[in-house]
């Protein structure tokens, strides 16, 4: 097991929480909000994270990335979790990218994973339905044969950064009925395609999401990814390292806005006194530190384990998800709590990092959720 | 027939008369904080939800009800304890609205029967009764928080007046009120708890000014108020000058109970399983088909039943005329926990479906579960935090050593 | 609802606690233990009880009782619970009395409950079995058809007071299959029938029980308490009254323990200053005070629910249990671990408590399985 | 082939010649604590559990294995950390058991290799080695608790002897042990943590007593040991005088380690499931039939996986020569937290087969579960409480102010 940073690792991560912290602090989220802007990040700032490889490091060599793993693409995230930096990684990589790499064919992935390594090619994945909750197999949207290929039709909601992505991976029924296991197909589709409608959402999260709705789009065969029917194993799989990124992302979140209450803690005085003397609050930050120590492990344990593909991944992932998740609603609402009022407003920060963190424990499965998959993993 | 008899009799008839249909809660509506809104506040900037709600103030201040047993040279209605009740009772059994709700009739009016001067009575309380001003409460200061005997708000006398310089924040409805009581530093050389004013200030007067605050949940219940050289007439002082702190505590008080009463309607008991049955749903005996969710659902609904039941032990003691027990301390710490968990569930039920601040997407209602979550997170956090009112129990109640 | 006492109640209650703290301080069950003595309570004492009238509480006064209701039981039961007094209260009167109370006929009633009112009849209930956990209807022991009435085999557990209990009322299956509501009969045994062997249990919690085995035990058809069959119905409601009883136990045991502990707080000193002067301890001791203040709401409720008749009283007597349940082993934990080491020894009474706790937790029913009944109950 | 290469297979050749058959783990009993009782502890007092344990602990220890990194001198195996490694690594792969374990080898051996005179060195170790001599540790006192310099057992000098009066309490194992290393006040007249001298002394001393403290479990691995006029000679301090409490805290921390690593064998991971199969019962597809039960083991078993990730991570740092991080502050209090709720769960999923203490209707594991369940409980007193763990964790790592 490789669970702490090599010399490498620590110099990208270094290198990544010096990029966030000079070029998106998180008055950007904020100015975003305000600003009501419609693509929701910066293309900009994209093009120079493409510069320092970001969107690279999961995509193999051979198809223009740098062969690099989850231990690495956690160290960006993380960093970019502690500034909730809403730039595209999570779609764009590890939701479409990672459907190519993991179920495209030769032509499919020769052709497109270099884009997306270049930043060039925005990605994502829309498998979620109004009331599909966590499930990858509750899929209305239908596929039905067409001349030439198929022809989708159906709705799609919370599609993360369906706003801006220039091609939609959709998961669609071919065969089966909803709930079944069997019968889900992948197929990519361009944003451009006619049929296709997709509407901006306002999210708590200020998560960048969007409804798309498919109105009998047609495409071709080879807009298939994987193979016809057994689409929900390749859903399972790209969304689990989607899961470990976005877990590493809320342990950065967490990080950060415990670092900012026990500044608080530290120079915040009531009844004469800073409140960091209270032993009842002393004790509530100890713990706090506690789960985030075991938060950490969770995470570098399901990045290694995807790494060097181990049996267990799957079971490490729903460890690491249910952890954070755990973690990060923790430390939100202690954060609110020992920042008092002002932590209520919404001129402080700090209520970013609780809505960010209850959000992103409701995207890709709950705690609960990830207890439940990991039982039945382990067999009981 | 008693006297008490005919009161019954005849208070029935008029309220059947004089309280408008509309006035009358829905009966499955009761308790839901959403209907809030339709209830009359009052004060110069009051729009009545409907011509029947002005209506029905103007009836029953005419009669005194808006304030039951407040004197009637004051505005009240001059009941009796007893009489009292069965206005309560006639009203709930119409389920009449309260024509008039506030700080007025429920903070500073009572402060005023008990404590105020014969002017300040009869200028404030028959205004109050009539639903005329409407009040705001100006505690907290920037950097008081908790500690609220550490206010910096100055006033200086000049002449007949005081002046007076500071800011006040967490100040509930201060752009919707007429009104301010607040606490003011009037000696700064003494032990702070002594040297504190409590003073009544127009709003309307020069040198006030006053910005909403902006909740993360996205509402603005809470203003910023800003004192500059305002000047305020020494009659204006309620109690003692530098006795402050002894008016505020009992107001505060008030305040405690009334944001524990907030949450105690049980309708709202079983929203947590109407929301389980539409997002997770059942089985085919109708039980929620996620059991840790209806495990933990099952958990806050018996925490609900215990709270209420704690609550209804200080009622019954009430009734018979004893002081409320131990027991009363936990009702704000409770209430607030309990109300934060319930909200948080309620997310956690939703799911992704709660993942909506507006627009496409969500229904109202989802958008309506988020909100309030949010917001429920400063429950514990205002009217004295949970870490406060956990040290009041240790040190009042339990008698742990400082 | 009446959730305060009355001058009466209040009256009751101190009395009995007086008479608990003078003639039963915890050192009795600690000697009782260390002599071995078979009894295990004290039959003078019990008399004593008797002349006070508790054993005749829930009686009503044409059976010879005080007909009084579970408001004045629980005070009795309340200060009991507080120095674990080990009398078979619980056994003779809320369980073996009341199985007669409600399910006999005139002839049973007239015949057991005077003797039960005053104190001459020890009498118990047998429904457990190896692996029933808190159902009524797993029964495997079996009634059969036997002339003049059924034969009777079978091994109940955990028989609370079996040891001396007179009569033992026991549930068998006259019809059905294991699990099967119905079919489930109940049955009054005396002690000295030919084929029952009774073997005395050392439990962790020092409360007195017995291994009942039942070889082909013969009784007249007198022997049955309600209907043939219906069993489990009665069942239920003379184990609700129990339930309501041994809550109003644990809430005084659990009291007793707080106390305990929060003597201990203003007198212990560490690092040169009174341990309860810890904010963080101090904290956990009020958290402490709000179970308890709602425990004892729950309890009354429960036992005003039962004396009214009131129809959400089964519901109210989950809550009470779920809530008792939690609040002893919180308060066990927290005592043993706020008295530190002397708290983990067998020379301090401390302990006593935190057997006595989950010994009662996992009697009648834990707080996870009075969640489920409550939630059936509310029809969800 | 390396010298280290040579040295595996040498090594690896006499162990599967000398490790007797019965000093091997079975494969799936590892890290059951139960088979602890089969471990030596060494001692006069020590009876083996057979022929073999004494045969394997001879050969070991004329080998100087027993403590292999130990200079030869003093009957150690003088090896480094290179072999030594590869000494552990070649154990496993036989499954041998340690041929001795306890206090001498762990925490008063390495202290007197760093900071013992010669003639200590000359006269204990090798006695260690051998497993002739068991200690144990004497440092609380009624009274110190967590507070450890708080302690009151005084020492002054008569001679050439210290004269010990006072009483020791939590002394593992006192009643097996030959001597113990204890904290002594000898200077009562400066700060408390000054003052204090780290003595070893002999328990057949006169004027030592030791009597059993019996736990709530029914166990007894603590002692009181009470010492009256008892003399020493002043050649048996470690380190200078009056600077015992820089000797106890490198003690300290090894004891803290110790305690975590007690609970970190991850075989007993699914023990819960186990009895959970066993007495809550599982479903048509080999679920746990309660779900609520289900997603409780869940959770502990996820913390037990974070946990060993947790302490995998200081593992990885300290082979590469790093320190180890903040998160080992971590270890002693989240271990032994974690075992108090194991064994609260695992009472929990027995239920009322968890009622027993002895005799009959129940079986014996299920008397072991009840009886570790209760022993659990004092694993967040020993060895530091939680409430000093989370202390020293405020303080020390997070740096909030006292």
């Amino acid at each position: 097991m490789a669970l702490i940073l090599n010399e490498d690792q620590q110099l990208l991560k270094q290198m990544a929480g010096d990029f966030v912290k000079n070029e998106s602090p998180t008055s950007r989220i904020r100015q975003i909000r305000e600003s009501g802007d419609e693509v929701g990040f910066s293309r900009e700032l994209w093009g120079r994270m493409a510069e320092l490889g970001w969107q690279g490091i999961l995509i193999p060599e051979q198809y223009g990335g740098l062969g690099m793993g989850y231990a690495e693409m956690a160290c960006v995230l993380e960093e970019c979790g502690r500034k909730l930096v809403p730039e595209p990684l999570l779609s764009a990589v590890l939701l479409g990218g990672n459907a190519v790499l993991l179920g495209g064919n030769e032509a499919q992935k020769s052709e497109l994973l270099p884009k997306v390594a270049d930043g060039s090619l925005l990605m994502t994945l829309a498998y979620q339905e109004k009331g599909s909750r966590y499930s990858t197999s509750q899929v209305k949207t239908a596929a039905t044969s067409a001349a030439g290929g198929y022809a989708i039709s159906g709705e799609k909601v919370l599609v993360i950064d369906g706003h801006v992505a220039d091609k939609l991976v959709v998961s669609a029924r071919t065969a089966g009925v909803v709930d079944d296991p069997d019968g889900v197909s992948v197929f990519m589709v361009d944003r451009e395609a006619a049929g296709v409608e997709i509407v901006q959402q306002t999210t708590m999260h200020l998560r960048n999401s969007a409804i798309v709705r498919l109105h009998d789009v047609e495409v071709g065969r080879d807009a298939l990814l994987g193979a016809e029917g057994a689409g929900v194993a390749l859903l399972d799989d790209v969304i689990d390292r989607a899961t470990v990124g976005l877990a590493a992302e809320m342990l950065g979140g967490s990080l950060e806005a415990f670092e900012m209450t026990l500044e608080y803690l530290k120079t915040r005085k009531q009844f004469g006194v800073l409140i960091g003397t209270f032993q009842a609050l002393k004790h509530r930050a100890a713990e706090m530190f506690v789960e985030l120590e075991l938060g950490r492990s969770a995470v570098a344990g399901a990045a290694q384990a995807l790494d060097s593909g181990a049996d267990d991944a799957r079971a490490l992932v729903s460890v690491a998800k249910a952890r954070v998740s755990d973690l990060a609603v923790l430390v939100g609402y202690e954060a609110i709590q020992m920042h008092g009022g002002i932590g209520m407003t919404d001129e402080h920060d700090i209520g970013f990092y609780l809505k960010r963190a209850r959000g992103s424990e409701l995207t890709f499965g709950d705690s609960a959720f990830h207890r439940a998959r990991f039982a039945t993993i382990q067999g009981y | 027939m008693s006297d008490l008899e005919s009161f019954r009799e005849q208070t029935r008839a008029w309220l059947e008369e004089n309280c408008p249909q509309s006035m009358r809660w829905a009966p499955r509506k009761r308790g839901n904080p959403a209907l809030a809104d339709d209830l009359v506040w009052g004060g110069k900037k009051q729009t009545y939800p409907n011509a029947d709600a002005k209506v029905w103030l103007e009836r029953m201040a005419a009669k005194g009800w808006t304030a039951p047993t407040w004197p009637r040279e004051y505005g009240g209605g001059g009941l009796d304890k007893a009489q009292a009740k069965i206005l309560s009772q006639e009203m709930s059994a119409v389920r009449a609205k309260p024509p008039l709700i506030g700080f007025g009739l429920t903070m500073i009016g009572p402060l005023l029967v008990a404590n105020g001067s014969e002017e300040q009575k009869l200028r404030f309380l028959p205004e109050i009764c009539r639903g005329e001003i409407r009040w705001c409460q100006g505690y907290s200061e920037p950097g008081s928080g908790s500690d609220l005997a550490s206010l910096q708000t100055r006033a200086v006398v000049d002449g007949d007046d005081y002046v007076l310089n500071g800011q006040k924040v967490w100040t509930s409805y201060a752009d919707q009120s007429d009104w301010m009581f607040c606490l003011i530093r009037t000696d700064p050389d003494v032990p702070k708890h002594q040297g504190i004013t409590f003073i009544l200030l127009d709003m309307q007067s020069p040198g006030v000014s006053v910005q909403a605050i902006k909740l993360i949940s996205g509402a603005s219940p809470f203003c910023e108020t800003f004192l500059d050289d305002v000047r305020v007439p020494r009659d204006q002082v309620v109690g003692a000058v530098n006795d402050g702190w002894t008016m505020a505590k009992a107001l505060l008080g008030h305040e405690r109970t009334m944001i524990s009463d907030a949450f105690s309607e049980s309708s709202e008991r079983n929203q947590l399983v109407e929301l389980a049955r539409t997002y997770i749903g059942e089985d085919g005996d109708g039980k929620i088909s996620d059991q840790v969710v209806r495990d933990k659902i099952a958990q806050l609904t018996m925490n609900k039943v215990c709270f209420d039941l704690t609550v209804g032990r200080t009622k019954e003691a009430a009734k018979i005329g004893q002081q409320p027990g131990p027991e009363s301390s936990i009702f704000k710490y409770y209430a607030t926990e309990l109300n934060k968990d319930r909200h948080s569930m309620m997310v956690s039920v939703l799911g992704p479906q709660a993942l909506g601040w507006e627009g496409e997407g969500f229904e109202q209602d989802e958008l309506d579960v988020t909100r309030s979550w949010l917001r429920s997170r400063g429950n514990s956090i205002e009217g004295g935090t949970s870490e406060v009112q956990l040290n009041i129990i240790a040190k009042r109640v339990l008698g742990l050593p400082e």
